[in-house]
């Protein structure tokens, strides 16, 4: 559906954002269309969003978005890649901002702006590490395909950077509805923490999620949520979060643009700050996050962070070619 | 990977709400009503029993809902096949359709959010332990400390295989599915037992949601039922429509369920997995079809 | 009702008077009944009238009400104007349930059995009795197994139904009548499917119901039967009643000709054939079942070109199963079947079929025909891939037609539109019209079951003179038949098939209705 | 036979005119214009804008439909079209990234590579019934997952797209692509379709073949005694519905995005959606292609209305799903009043 917004910036810029999914309580989606709606308040122009249910859905989409004409179409995820490509050499004319991934060409007309969520992921599990009273980590993950590692590997790694004793485990949710089935997210958790597991990376989608906070909050283990600040869903429970500040970033991109600097490939890290953890951010104590109780870990965290800015330490990417 | 009583505990959490749906489409096919709208029945469930439990802030009352909303729903079905002769697969694939916009609509005017709703004050069903049993080793994990619908369900195959081989309505359930035509013919009402035995379905499907979105979490997810209704139409096959073989039908799969998550853990493929469940039961089909096929050669039936 | 004493073949009412309050009034009436169906008049102002213990016989043509009537009465049809009276009482039509709660029962000809079921299951079906809300297995089982034993039905009562021959599913029609202890008994052509003494037995058990006061409205064709076992005839024609007359005064004639409205001509003696070579060399054929004797064990005979060979025998003792292992719908355990000078034993039914067979089943609704194909498309069958491909090989609609067409008019079939579903032919009609499509193939050798079941007296000699034509232009003719007369009208030799194994072969000379009942008994 | 008939088309007429003031109702309720949201409706699916997309969506929606109805015309159900549509389309992309040949060469090893693939693993489904004695309904269901899982390992691991982190395959090489026919993605796929959409009603109508399935639909213990070999036939109809499948599969792939994408065939949920145009036609040929082009229309108009109005996505699904219900209910009580009784 579209929700147009924004009245008295009829003349002024007109921004559409396509998205590959339903929003729902997709956190990264609402970031993204808060992201947009701000950008329009602030250059006095108006935005309006196409939500998409499948792939024939987001073909049809960015097609009417390109028929609309607008000043940016600003399409989010992975899945808009190859649509993304042929309607920007179609449309020399319109410009792009691709949000969390790139065209496999580059093209003139389309800013890509990508994360490097692995850093994040890195961090959280390095606390992971820190915190683990059973020196067994593990994660609860949608599928088993890369896009998806880019959590649960860096998590691992993260934790036996900071506890070299640490073991690592990762279940994957599979099934017919991966991305919706708390039931079979939190049956998995607790499954984890059957074998010992005391802190858990929640990389199991929106509703998934739920789920592992969940099977934490009954089985007296923590868990790491993704996107946004989850901790409030399960206060207690969760320790910390690797967010990514879309919002941030789309503003950034359609300055670029707008500022007649289109056609960049912009990646945003913990360097740009696109990416953090809740409990990295200055209102960490309201975050309801527990890792607000472990100032010294925050502490040990920040130096880590400061070293991968800084380029000592390098995170892989585990989607990265 | 380890073989021990939360393995087991996990495969009865995972079976239930299939179990729910399997025994409400074993009611179905013995009235002759090929129901494949099990999944989008009990995602009604889901969402009438976090409503009903936030509303009224029980647990109990939720599940009332959810089983009211059910057979409300599985109404469609009922009218549509039944009275105005439409085709049950077609019915059943639009139902499916309906429940998924239909709860994510719900959850948006009446919850004002979106694909999910859960908070920390929703009532779930809680755990029950069995006194005594408990205390048993081995088995007082496995067995105690489950929801409490989680023993409804065992009390409702119990309670079907009396009604459908006991009872004089389960007789004339069988009759109908059986023979409608005769049936008719001897003063039972073909349309009283197949409404009959699709509402209570419904009914069933509910406690299948209400189990899942108050038993197994607590929170209802668009689309959360993720392919159960499907698994429980499976279990109705393999288990022959009968209350008992569907139960060790359903058995099966949350127990491949659960191993499949262990075995995970020592690098099986997610989509093996995925897939080992759907093999296994056509295996077994397999093996007991030949069963029955060998009585029928045996008879000389076989038609060529 | 075994301690029946009345002699009176007809069924006279009992001597001990009903207990109800008017013991006068008619246990049914029927006025003016009128149903239309789109383009017919079913029932046209009927008017039917039973009494308490009387055993009523319903006649008439195919098509000429008969079913529609009895539905009516039974609830099933709703008529479109009329009244009813049971009892003495008026009744507005208000479905099965309420006619069975009236008293009536109804045994249909096509039978209303639930195949998954138990015989006991299928007897109490409706009316359980009920111990502690449940059903009492224990009683319901002992009374049927009373019921059994007392109108010596040899029924097993924990017998899947869909593991019974014909003739043991008709007896449990009968035993739910008699469980539900009818006071108006509709049987649907009942004789069918059994044999001489099991009809005898069955009209043992219906006079004596009927010495018990209760009616019994028999709805059939056979005019033996309704001279043998009826009080009074009433005799339908397109719809209307053309007759009612008391037995005693009515013959076969007489019947014959108020039902079709001209005279017929009934004794008709066949001349018989010149048989030439074999057209069909059965040797040692046997069917095993396991755990028991077979169903069929070690058959040999042999069909000649230009004779017509009938098989008897009580329903369930191998006749079905011979057949079906000669057509190719079974397979056999052992022997072989040869047709012309061919071994078929081994083929498919189409091989069979193009190696000189053609076959009329028992089952004309469900094998013999798609019911809901139409005419033109349930006559095709066979000829598919021959006459009425086009030379590109596309099948032509209008050959289809044509061809359907040629056999309704050379076998008298009354039909429509060809493009109508067969299931909308009368029974004797369809028959016609499944025969005529079989004896167009012109093979060589035809093998017929039941050609004349529930068929009325026309349609049977159409269907008999059919027979004997065929096997004059030198067919061969295999002929099964439950009807004992209808065997012996047509046969120029019978076997008789019991427990599976063919137990005498008798020329037609030989071929007595004595010799053939010990026969068919088992006692040769 | 007159008065029959104008009954029915009365009963059509009462049921979508049902459907529409549900549809309206449930519109008006939410606050959107119905009349702004029909006309979204209408033009997205016809307009010159809306066409194209319909003419798209119609290739797998109909393919899959013809595809079900193939056997349904002989009372037989394939559940497992999504399975053979996966495969077919998993090896056209297999073929299309390996094949040594050249392009032209290549896009036709594709094809016929999918259709086979789809038509020996609904042959498979076949086999479990006629030799294996598991129905065909449970058989072709169940088969259905493990394909799909297969495809899906296939695409995450060894076909995967090193680029990407979507679970996708490598993108065909440039050329291994259908032509496209100058409207929107739609290639000339189409017409494959459409052409045998054409040779089934040929067949159908007009073919000895045709005659025995649909004899085999009407009754099968007669078609048994008519000497229709019924597992040669089972075999064959699932072989040629299978093949379809693969066929769609084929041809998705072979046009944009020209690589398979993981669910991506089975989300727009094509495979249902041709089965119940199959089922509401009763398997008729015509009736199939018609019911499967309005379902066409009304899913892709549908997007139109969710973006053009201000309707929210959910309520889209739910008017399709009332209409279906309406329709099935309208076409049941049509079979009804045409039977018996
Ligand atoms: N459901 C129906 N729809 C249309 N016509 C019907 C229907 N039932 C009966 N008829 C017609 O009514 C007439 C009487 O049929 P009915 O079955 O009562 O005859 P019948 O005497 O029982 O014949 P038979 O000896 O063949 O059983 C026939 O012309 C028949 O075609
Ligand atoms: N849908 C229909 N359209 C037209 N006529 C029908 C239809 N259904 C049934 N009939 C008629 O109703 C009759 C069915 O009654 P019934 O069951 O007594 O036939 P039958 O018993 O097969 O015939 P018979 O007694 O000769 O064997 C048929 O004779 C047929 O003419
Ligand atoms: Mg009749
Ligand atoms: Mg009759």
């Amino acid at each position: 559906s579209s929700n147009e917004t924004g009245g008295d910036g009829a003349d002024g810029p007109s921004f559409v954002l396509v998205t590959p999914n339903p929003i729902g309580v997709n956190d990264f989606l609402r970031l993204s269309v808060e992201g947009v709606e701000n950008a329009a308040e602030e250059h006095g122009g108006t935005s309006s969003v196409y939500e998409s249910s499948d792939p024939a859905s987001i073909q049809q989409n960015m097609a009417a978005a390109v028929r609309e004409a607008p000043d940016v179409v600003v399409a989010v995820g992975f899945n808009f890649a190859d649509v993304l490509a042929q309607e920007a050499e179609r449309n020399p004319e319109q410009q792009f901002l691709f949000i969390d991934s790139c065209t496999e060409e580059s093209f003139p007309n389309v800013t890509c702006a990508t994360f490097r969520e692995h850093e994040a992921s890195y961090l959280a599990g390095a606390q992971a590490g820190l915190l683990t009273e059973t020196d067994h980590v593990g994660a609860v993950v949608v599928l088993d395909s890369p896009q998806f590692h880019r959590f649960s590997d860096p998590f691992g790694e993260g934790a036996a950077q900071t506890n070299p004793d640490v073991e690592f485990t990762q279940l994957f949710i599979g099934g017919q509805n991966p991305f919706n089935d708390p039931a079979r997210a939190k049956e998995l958790a607790g499954t984890l923490a059957g074998s010992g597991v005391d802190h858990v990376m929640g990389a199991a989608s929106a509703a998934g999620n739920l789920g592992v906070f969940e099977a934490a909050e009954e089985g007296g283990f923590f868990a790491f949520g993704v996107d946004s600040n989850q901790c409030p869903a399960s206060p207690g429970q969760v320790v910390d979060n690797v967010v990514k500040r879309t919002d941030v970033v789309i503003a950034d991109g359609i300055d670029a643009i707008l500022g007649g600097a289109p056609g960049d490939d912009r990646s945003y890290g913990l360097a740009e700050d696109g990416l953090s953890l809740s409990g990295l951010l200055d209102d960490a104590s309201e975050s309801q996050c527990t890792i607000a109780e472990h100032p010294e870990v925050i502490e040990e965290v920040a130096a880590l962070r400061d070293r991968i800015v800084a380029g000592d330490i390098t995170v892989v990417d585990p989607a990265g070619s | 990977m380890t073989i021990d009583p939360a393995l087991f505990a996990a495969a009865l959490r995972a079976l239930t709400p299939i179990l729910f749906a399997a025994l409400a489409g074993a009611l179905c096919q013995r009235a002759g009503v090929f129901n494949i709208s099990l999944e989008g029945t009990m995602l009604v469930g889901c969402f009438a029993g976090v409503a009903g439990s936030w509303f009224s802030g029980s647990a109990w009352v939720g599940v009332l809902a959810a089983m009211a909303a059910s057979a409300a729903f599985s109404l469609i079905l009922a009218v549509g096949h039944v009275t105005l002769g439409a085709d049950p697969i077609v019915l059943s694939v639009a139902m499916n359709m309906l429940a998924v916009g239909l709860t994510a609509f719900l959850l948006r005017t009446v919850f004002g959010t979106q694909g999910s709703f859960s908070d920390p004050a929703l009532q779930g069903l809680g755990r029950v332990d069995i006194p005594l049993l408990a205390d048993v080793p081995v088995l007082g994990p496995v067995l105690s400390g489950h929801s409490p619908l989680l023993y409804l369900s065992w009390l409702a195959v119990a309670g079907l295989a009396v009604l459908l081989y006991r009872h004089p309505w389960g007789l004339r359930l069988r009759g109908v599915g059986e023979n409608p035509e005769a049936a008719t013919n001897l003063g039972v009402s073909v349309t009283r037992h197949r409404y009959g035995a699709i509402v209570v379905g419904g009914a069933l499907c509910g406690l299948g949601g209400a189990q899942l979105a108050l038993g197994n979490v607590t929170l209802f997810a668009e689309n959360m039922t993720a392919g159960r209704g499907w698994i429980a139409v499976v279990a109705v096959m393999l288990g022959l429509a009968a209350p008992i073989g569907v139960f060790l039908a359903a058995l099966l799969f949350g127990l491949a369920e659960a191993f499949g998550f262990r075995l995970q853990a020592v690098g099986l493929p997610q989509q093996a997995a995925d897939a080992a469940p759907y093999v296994v039961t056509l295996v077994a089909l397999f093996l007991s079809s030949r069963r029955i096929r060998r009585r029928d050669e045996a008879k000389g039936t076989l038609t060529r | 009702m075994t301690d029946s004493t009345s002699d009176d073949p007809r069924g006279r009412p009992a001597d001990a008077p009903d207990s109800s309050v008017d013991e006068q009034s008619p246990a049914v009436v029927l006025r003016g009944i009128t149903r239309r169906f789109p383009g017919v008049v079913a029932n046209d102002g009927v008017d039917l009238r039973v009494e308490r213990g009387e055993i009523h016989a319903l006649m008439g043509e195919n098509g000429a009400g008969k079913s529609t009537l009895m539905s009516i009465l039974y609830g099933a049809l709703r008529p479109d104007a009329g009244e009813i009276e049971l009892f003495g009482e008026r009744v507005e039509p208000a479905g099965p349930a309420a006619a069975i709660a009236a008293g009536i029962g109804m045994v249909h000809q096509h039978f209303m059995l639930f195949p998954g079921l138990s015989v006991t299951e299928n007897v109490i079906y409706g009316q359980e009795p009920v111990r502690r809300g449940l059903v009492d297995r224990a009683a319901a089982r002992a009374r049927v197994v009373e019921l059994i034993e007392r109108f010596r039905l040899g029924v097993d009562p924990d017998a899947r139904v869909r593991d019974l021959p014909l003739g043991v599913r008709q007896r449990v029609e009968i035993l739910k009548l008699l469980y539900r202890d009818t006071r108006v008994l509709i049987l649907d052509e009942p004789t069918a499917v059994l044999t001489p003494d099991e009809v005898d037995r069955l009209f043992d058990v219906l006079r004596g119901l009927a010495a018990q006061g209760r009616s019994v409205i028999l709805v059939t064709h056979k005019l033996g039967e309704v001279l043998a076992v009826s009080r009074r005839v009433t005799v339908l024609r397109d719809g209307r009643v053309a007759q009612v007359i008391p037995t005693a005064e009515a013959s076969a004639a007489s019947l014959a000709s108020a039902m079709t409205g001209r005279d017929v001509e009934l004794d008709i003696v066949h001349p018989p054939g010149s048989p030439g070579r074999p057209v069909l060399a059965v040797r040692e054929l046997t069917v095993a079942r396991r755990g028991g004797r077979p169903l069929v064990d070690s058959a040999s005979f042999t069909v000649r070109a230009g004779e017509i060979v009938g098989i008897a025998g009580v329903a369930g003792n191998g006749q079905s199963e011979l057949i079906e292992a000669i057509v190719g719908l079974r397979t056999a355990s052992g022997g072989e079947v040869r047709v012309l000078d061919a071994d078929v034993t081994r083929l498919r039914i189409a091989a069979r079929r193009r190696a000189g067979l053609a076959y009329l089943p028992e089952d004309r609704g469900a094998v013999g025909s798609a019911p809901g194909a139409s005419i033109a498309e349930n006559l095709a069958a066979g000829f598919q891939r021959g006459s009425l491909r086009s030379r590109g090989g596309l099948l032509r609609p209008a050959a289809m037609h044509a061809h359907a067409r040629a056999i309704i008019e050379r076998f008298g079939v009354r039909a429509g539109d060809t493009r109508s579903p067969i299931r909308s032919l009368s029974g004797g009609n369809q028959q016609k019209a499944l025969l005529g499509r079989e004896i167009t193939r012109k093979a060589p050798l035809l093998v017929v079951e039941q050609p004349t079941r529930g068929v009325d007296i026309a349609a049977v000699q159409a269907v008999h003179a059919e027979l004997i034509a065929c096997r004059d232009a030198g067919h061969a003719v295999l002929l099964v038949s439950a009807e004992l007369s209808e065997i012996r009208g047509l046969s120029d030799r019978v076997l008789v098939c019991y427990e599976g194994r063919l137990v005498a072969e008798l020329w037609r000379d030989e071929a007595t209705e004595e010799r053939l009942g010990l026969a068919m008994a088992g006692d040769s | 036979m007159t008065d029959v008939l104008r009954g029915r088309r009365g009963a059509v007429l009462i049921a979508l005119g049902a459907a529409f003031v549900v549809a309206t109702v449930l519109l008006a309720a939410t606050g959107a214009d119905p009349l702004r949201a029909y006309q979204a409706l209408v033009v997205g699916a016809f307009g010159p804008d809306g066409f194209p997309g319909t003419l798209a969506y119609l290739v797998p929606v109909l393919g899959m439909a013809i595809a079900l109805a193939i056997p349904l015309r002989a009372g037989m159900v394939n559940l497992g079209g999504e399975g053979q549509l996966v495969l077919g389309a998993i090896t056209a992309v297999i073929i299309g990234l390996h094949s040594p040949l050249p392009a032209g060469f290549t896009v036709l090893l594709a094809v016929a590579g999918g259709v086979l693939a789809g038509a020996s693993y609904a042959a498979l489904a076949a086999l479990c019934e006629t030799s294996l004695g598991v129905p065909l309904l449970v058989s072709s269901l169940l088969l259905s997952y493990p394909a799909m899982s297969l495809a899906s390992y296939l695409v995450r691991f060894p076909l995967a797209d090193p680029g990407s982190s979507l679970p996708q395959s490598r993108r065909l090489p440039e050329g291994v692509a259908l032509p496209g026919i100058g409207l929107g993605e739609v290639t000339i796929g189409l017409f494959a379709v459409l052409a045998v959409v054409v040779v089934f009603l040929v067949v159908d109508a007009r073919t000895p073949a045709g005659y025995e399935v649909r004899m085999t639909g009407a009754g099968p213990r007669f078609a048994a005694y008519a000497g229709i070999d019924r597992p040669a036939l089972t075999l064959r109809l699932l072989a040629a519905s299978g093949g379809m499948a693969g066929l769609v599969g084929a041809i998705m792939v072979l046009g944009f995005p020209f690589r398979f994408i993981d669910g991506a065939l089975i989300s727009p949920q094509y495979t249902w959606i041709g089965l119940m145009a199959a089922l509401l036609a009763g398997a008729s040929p015509v009736g199939t292609a018609l019911a499967a082009f309005f379902f066409a229309a009304l899913t892709n108009g549908g997007f139109d209305m969710e973006r053009v109005t201000q309707t929210p996505r959910e309520l889209t699904a739910i008017l399709q799903a009332v209409i279906i219900v309406f329709l099935a209910a309208s076409t049941g009580l049509l079979r009804r009043r045409g039977g018996s009784r």
